[in-house]
């Protein structure tokens, strides 16, 4: 009797428990892939068209770009860089002439990594670009790497070789020289130390000047966006 | 491109779960009332953190990278199964470890400093190693917070606080110094 | 003829006490504060007397605004809250406006020591702690410093301290960095007889070294402090910089140097001694100091700040009370079986 | 009287039973995104969407899921639920996402989003469910959008971007920073408990005089 | 080498009050003329009270056994006076509770002297027969606690004592009767101690004195027989220098563990009155009836050293002292750093009493009390290694419980923390409280 009583409320087969998760499985499963799906090609154009702005801004008169992989001991144009891949953009200007990389650029900083583009003209080994695209240095300071337009100004000419020196404010003297932030010189050093360090990374693996690859043409990358 | 001491450093002080992201602050709220609890609880949690990371690891490589909407999903149901599965593999190899930390491993299950760092890990795509630093110093990190802020809460039951201001109120203002303390380790490591 | 019995008093044993009292002993501190202020004074005019005032009159409003109506004058008599802004008053940068110095002795007493519940129940420095606040409000404003001897003389003062309150300050002409963020950022030393003498750019406080341990001894032979919490930061200070200098004498601080930039003397002689929110315990204290040492070094050296003393300090705070719990000193017959 | 109950339902989440002032549950995100109120009201948007939707599955099918699994089955809801939130804002607002960031997914770590599927959703009628966790919601966002505001306005000058004070006012940065989130929630609740304790007062004086009255 | 024995003559920690000697230390011992009302309370001692073996309306002689041991933990006592027993009953004490008490007239003409005769041979006895003689005799410690002083002689089966400890320090400020008795009475004193020793089978005798009673060193010193094997010890000045376990620190160097017995280490521990009693009742057949009392502090006319009856009420004491003076605020019976506070005159003095002080205004000002700042002063001078700060502030918090993971247990109330607290803390009273009260809370579960 007692093992009737027991067994009085009947816990639910187990093929009804595993029915009903796999339902809601399911369920939840069509329903993400259905936005998955539908917003997909939203998400994958602001993607691109973000990084176009990007690559645009630090490579003035470029208007058509293409992301260059270094593969097999050469640098190759491909039109989908695989995961953790490393990747460059190149840029090329109206008639299809190569004009310069942009470097993502990514390291420490202040308070967290910070990741930036800054745009490279192998000819006359020069920074001209500079654009954070993440950071979360202090507001008011550290976020002077942004905000500040004479400090982002500092990085439109500026040799990269020997590699850029951050010196004290209003003391620079030399093509290499940038100016820090007073109050945020750590962020500043950090700007410059990243892109040191990206460039001596990809110094080896740039093909010499003249020797780029040719933009391979596809219309969606003539830059004008959607 | 990050290295390892730094990602270390700066999951466990400059960039502190507990006291920049908020992340496991129910836990806080709740738990760190007692000193040998807080401890324990951290403890468990970094230990779930590491397993954690693994396979939030394991997934990113060989599952979501086909499927990326299935990412948080995937995430919920590995973690709650493996907390639930190191729960009942702790309870038969030892007892004892079991009855110290047993009882917050449900507890865990539900802390977002967990959900948390795999997302973080995945977005900042961090590899099988860097993703295992990362979890450590993010569950040293949440250990050290919850400790620290436990003592303080524990002597602070000594003083006389007024009562306006007794229980999550005062809880929240000593994280609130505490986090405003740690702002002294910003930029540790990460230059020179 | 027969005389009536005295009303006896039942107030228990011991009867006898020591005369030091705790108000004493914070008046103690004020004194020992005096001959740095008077050089604060000296070196930044005007400006000292506006800075100083305003975080005091901060501290002590906020004092009397919170206190109980019972205990309002008591407060206001025991120092305290004079103390906490003077000593805040003499972390901050002598430019800085005077509504922020204000506003941070009001932080002090208001969010370091009122919500505590008062005297003696606060976990951190109330001082320390307004800085922090401020620190992190204002960076700018608490990291522009000046350089001593306005140009006016005594009656001079820096533009930025009249700054209208919640406004921002004017742009300084002269500003100068401190040893240590000449150090870090510029790699500049500065000689080691202006850092004594405090012919650098500072806080107020900070800046003559040799006043700041005048007062340190003074508040010694009182045994107002305890002298293991300074000499254990200053020891670990010299060792752990005498020992950086090994690797690489050029890049890191010279002993000395470390000892006597920044706000170290400041915050090891008065703040990091400050018995409410350090050990109570004596092995608890050598450990504060050693921990708070080594804090303030690795912010210094490999740090993103210049300065690290005031975080190493309120960090240290933090883990007193782990710290007092573990050091329990050996009660008197207790694990003493060993002994023959 | 039917409307009046789900009235209830609807307002006491607001104020009485507010989730974070009272309740203090799902401090986790809303923390982090409140340094300013436009983050602060996207996020409590994404939470209600996430809410008042997985109450409405929840409380429909409350009978048809067995009580050994309700837990899974509301995490799974909950769970795909904010992956639609997650992917409408990436692709509507980029902006606003890359502000909230990784703070979207760890909606559903909130406690108060499980908890009210636990404590009322799966045992309440689809419409007081609703009711219910649209006041939840709304005093979730309320919470959110004082705190966002109160860190905006002291820690940038501005209100939803709009500057205030004028060019030169200082912002208090630390508002904006992650100590600034805890000591505002901290001062706020503070006023809470402090309101209360004046409330409590008045009644008492009420209550007071009018047994000396009678 | 002599400086490192310098230095272990001596414990950790500790407080250095005025002595406030000077008042009485050069005053020779009087006998206080013998009164009319007698009051002895039954229980003198720590441990079970006495059980009263007269009624109202016995004549009792001087001398003559009153009320006997109402068990292990427990003295006789005996009449301080040749009288009658006027009531057996209930009587105001100390503390201010009612407490039996045996209440004797005294015969206004007797001569009151003891009969010699009643003393037994000490040589002849055996152990039990000689602690047994010591229990009947009424010797209870009399340094203040009253502890009964055959329990301490009382040793277990294979404990050996090897040294006999003889307390001569008085570091409690103003009092100096021991110091009195060591000049006065130096050969009872080395007969007491000798006494002891040999039925103690210990190796020898160890005289602790604190450094500021040179003349009792002295006189003590020049009394001493080659043959006897005693030492002296100079200890430092130093409160509570007295306290059994400190003074064996400061002697042996050794610490006695916690919750142990001086016998643990080896040591026997009694006080200089304790022994001169001792010498009293074996070779002069006086049982303990009557003790010498400091009467000082700055509300008594005439300070003195006093050879008191027992049951004497503090009113004739201080009487005999010419009165107190007129700012008189507070009497404490025994020193001031231990002793308690009477309400009211009529108290009798005790066995353990060592001294009447009256204390005025500047004593006894209601000190503001400050919060504590934990300044580690009272850590500095707890001899127990405590940490009386957070205890005070456990008690407070009436975290009870938590004091016991502080080791609350092991204060002895020496008051040392008290004393240096800078804010005025009743620390000692607060540790009091909380330690009764977990007392009071063990009993009903056990």
């Amino acid at each position: 009797m007692s093992t009737d009583t027991l067994k009085q409320p009947a816990a639910p087969s187990s093929l009804r428990l595993v029915m009903t998760l796999a339902i809601a499985g399911l369920v939840s499963g069509v329903a993400i892939i259905g936005i998955y799906e539908s917003t997909l090609p939203t998400i994958t154009a602001n993607k691109a068209r973000e990084l176009r702005e990007a690559v645009f801004k630090v490579l003035p008169g470029v208007s058509r770009m293409q992301a260059l992989v270094y593969r097999d001991g050469r640098i190759v144009a491909v039109p989908e860089p695989q995961k953790d891949e490393p990747v460059v953009y190149g840029g090329y200007d109206e008639q299809s002439d190569f004009v310069g990389y942009a470097m993502p650029a990514a390291g420490p900083g202040f308070q967290d990594t910070i990741a930036l583009l800054y745009g490279y003209l192998p000819g006359k080994k020069q920074v001209v670009g500079m654009e954070i695209l993440e950071s979360r240095e202090t507001p008011g300071l550290g976020d002077k790497i942004y905000k500040d337009a004479e400090f982002v100004a500092e990085f439109s000419a500026l040799s990269i070789e020997p590699e850029i020196v951050a010196v004290k404010k209003g003391t620079s003297t030399q093509p290499n020289h940038v100016d820090a932030i007073t109050g945020a010189t750590i962020s500043a050093k950090a700007v410059v130390r990243i892109i040191n360090e990206t460039h001596a990374a990809w110094a080896e693996q740039l093909p010499a000047p003249g020797s780029e690859p040719p933009l391979t043409g596809e219309p969606a990358d003539n830059g004008t966006g959607q | 491109m990050d290295n390892l001491p730094w990602i270390f450093v700066s999951a466990l002080l400059v960039n502190n779960f507990v006291l920049t992201y908020f992340l496991g602050l129910c836990p806080f709220l709740g738990v760190s009332n007692s000193l040998a609890t807080s401890a324990r609880l951290g403890l468990a949690t970094t230990f779930v953190m590491l397993v954690t990371a693994v396979c939030a690891w394991v997934l990113n490589t060989y599952v979501l990278i086909h499927a990326p909407y299935l990412r948080l999903i995937c995430f919920i149901v590995v973690i709650a199964s493996t907390v639930q599965f190191i729960e009942m593999l702790i309870k038969k190899l030892s007892p004892a470890l079991f009855r110290a930390m047993g009882i917050f491993l449900p507890l865990i299950t539900t802390n977002c400093a967990i959900l948390g760092l795999a997302i973080f890990a995945t977005n900042r795509g961090y590899g099988f190693v860097e993703g295992i630093v990362y979890a450590l110093g993010a569950g040293i990190g949440f250990t050290l917070a919850m400790v620290l802020l436990a003592g303080l809460r524990e002597e602070s039951e000594l003083s006389n606080i007024p009562k306006l201001i007794q229980g999550t109120a005062m809880n929240l203002i000593i994280a609130g110094v505490l986090s405003m303390a740690f702002m002294g380790f910003a930029g540790l490591f990460s230059s020179s | 003829m027969k005389q009536k019995d005295p009303d006896l008093l039942l107030f228990h044993a011991p009867l006898l006490r020591q005369g030091m009292t705790t108000p004493k002993a914070m008046r103690d501190v004020l004194i020992a504060l005096a001959p740095a202020t008077g050089a604060s004074l000296w070196f930044f005019g005007m400006s000292a007397v506006l800075v100083l005032g305003a975080s005091i009159a901060g501290a002590v409003l906020a004092e009397w605004l919170f206190a109980d109506r019972a205990s309002r004058g008591e407060s206001l008599r025991d120092a305290t809250g004079v103390l906490t802004g003077l000593l805040l008053g003499l972390t901050l940068p002598p430019g800085l406006p005077m509504w922020m110095a204000f506003l941070g002795g009001f932080v002090s007493i208001a969010l370091g020591k009122v919500i505590w519940g008062g005297l003696g129940h606060n976990l951190f420095n109330p001082a320390l702690l307004g800085r922090a606040f401020l620190l992190a409000t204002f960076p700018i404003a608490m990291t522009t410093w000046v350089s001593a001897h306005p140009e006016g003389g005594f009656f001079s003062v820096y533009a930025g301290n009249l700054a209208l309150p919640f406004m921002q300050a004017p742009v300084d002409g002269v500003t100068a960095a401190t040893p240590l963020g000449l150090l870090k950022f510029e790699q500049e030393v500065t000689p080691l007889t202006n850092l004594m003498l405090g012919k650098i750019g500072g806080s107020l406080g900070e800046t003559n070294g040799i006043l700041l341990l005048l007062g340190g001894v003074y508040l010694w032979l009182r045994r107002d402090l305890d002298w293991r919490i300074p000499v254990g930061i200053l020891g670990t200070v010299v060792i752990f910089s005498f020992f950086l200098g090994l690797f690489d004498a050029e890049r890191f601080p010279t002993p000395l140097f470390s000892v006597f930039s920044g706000g170290l003397l400041l915050g090891a002689i008065y703040m990091a001694t400050d018995p409410v929110t350090s050990p109570v315990t004596p092995r608890g204290a050598w450990i504060f100091a050693i921990g708070t040492g080594v804090l303030v070094m690795l912010i210094r050296v490999f740090g993103g700040l210049p300065e690290g003393v005031m975080y190493a300090i309120l960090l240290m705070n933090a883990a007193t009370p782990l710290i007092d719990r573990y050091t329990q000193p050996r009660v008197f017959g207790h694990g003493a079986e060993k002994q023959p | 009287m039917k409307k009046n109950e789900s009235y209830e339902e609807f307002v006491k989440g607001i104020w009485r039973d507010n989730p974070v002032f009272v309740q203090v549950l799902g401090m986790c995100p809303m923390l982090a995104v409140t340094n300013s109120a436009i983050n602060a009201i996207a996020m409590g948007m994404a939470s209600m969407f996430v809410l008042v939707g997985s109450s409405f599955l929840v409380s429909l099918f409350r009978h048809v899921i067995p009580k050994q699994v309700r837990i899974s089955c509301f995490i799974i809801i909950i769970a795909t639920f904010v992956t639609i939130a997650d992917y409408t804002l990436l692709a509507l607002v980029p902006a606003v996402h890359k502000e909230l960031g990784a703070f979207i997914p760890l909606i559903v770590a909130n406690c108060l989003i499980l908890g009210r599927q636990e404590a009322f959703a799966s045992r309440y009628p689809t419409r007081l469910a609703v009711m219910d966790a649209l006041g939840m919601a709304g005093g979730f966002m309320l919470a959110l959008f004082s705190l966002g505001a109160v860190r905006e306005i002291l820690g940038d000058g501005a209100l939803f971007g709009f500057r205030l004070f004028g060019e030169n006012f200082e912002p208090w940065i630390v508002m904006i920073l992650p100590p600034g989130g805890f000591l505002t929630l901290g001062v706020i609740l503070l006023f809470f408990n402090w309101f209360k304790y004046k409330k409590d007062e008045f009644l008492a004086d009420v209550a007071e005089a009018e047994r000396s009255g009678s | 080498m002599k400086v490192f024995r310098r230095l272990r003559r001596n414990f950790e920690h500790g407080v250095h009050p005025a002595h406030h000697k000077q008042q009485t230390e050069n005053l020779p011992i009087q006998r206080v003329p013998f009164g009319k009302h007698y009051i002895m309370p039954l229980g003198q001692h720590i441990g079970v009270p006495s059980r009263a073996v007269v009624a109202a309306g016995d004549p009792v002689e001087r001398g003559q056994l009153i009320a006997e041991p109402g068990g292990f933990v427990s003295t006789a006592l005996h009449s301080p006076v040749k009288g009658t027993v006027s009531k057996v009953g209930d009587f105001r004490g100390v503390d201010g509770r009612f407490a039996p008490a045996i209440a004797i007239e005294a015969d206004p003409f007797a001569t009151q002297e003891v009969d010699p005769d009643a003393a037994p041979d000490w040589r002849s006895l055996s152990l039990e027969a000689f602690i047994e003689a010591v229990q009947m005799a009424g010797i209870v410690g009399m340094g203040g606690a009253a502890f009964p002083s055959h329990v301490k002689l009382s040793v277990p089966d294979g404990v050996k004592i090897r040294h006999l400890l003889i307390n001569g320090a008085e570091c409690e400020p103003y009092l100096t009767t021991d110091h009195r008795l060591m000049i006065e009475r130096p050969e009872a004193l080395l007969e007491g101690a000798e006494i002891l020793r040999q039925k103690l089978g210990a190796e020898e005798t160890v005289i602790g004195i604190e450094a500021n009673k040179p003349d009792a060193i002295e006189t003590i010193s020049r009394h001493l027989s080659p043959d006897q094997p005693v030492r002296i010890v100079t200890l430092k000045v130093k409160y509570p220098q007295g306290a059994e376990k400190m003074m064996i620190k400061s002697v042996f160097g050794t610490e006695v563990p916690a919750g142990r017995l001086p016998r643990d280490v080896e040591v026997n521990v009694n006080n200089v009155g304790t022994v001169v009693a001792i010498a009293d009742y074996f070779l002069r057949g006086m049982p303990l009836i009557e003790r010498v009392v400091t009467v000082a502090g700055p509300g008594v006319s005439y300070p003195a050293n006093l050879i008191v009856p027992l049951g004497t009420s503090v009113r004739d004491v201080v009487k005999f002292c010419g009165g107190l003076e007129a700012g008189t605020r507070e009497i404490i019976m025994g020193g001031p750093m231990m002793g308690r506070p009477i309400a009211s005159l009529d108290v009798p003095v005790l066995k353990g009493c060592s001294g009447v002080l009256v204390f005025t205004e500047e004593q006894t000002v209601r000190r503001k009390e400050y919060p504590c700042i934990r300044c580690g002063r009272c850590l500095e001078a707890c001899p127990y290694f405590l940490n009386p700060s957070r205890l005070a502030r456990l008690s407070k918090a009436r975290m009870f419980d938590e004091m016991k993971d502080y080791n609350v247990f092991d204060c002895v109330e020496c008051g040392c923390c008290t004393f240096a607290c800078p804010s005025n803390i009743p620390i000692v009273q607060l540790i009091r409280t909380a330690k009764d009260d977990l007392k009071n809370r063990k009993e009903p579960d056990a």
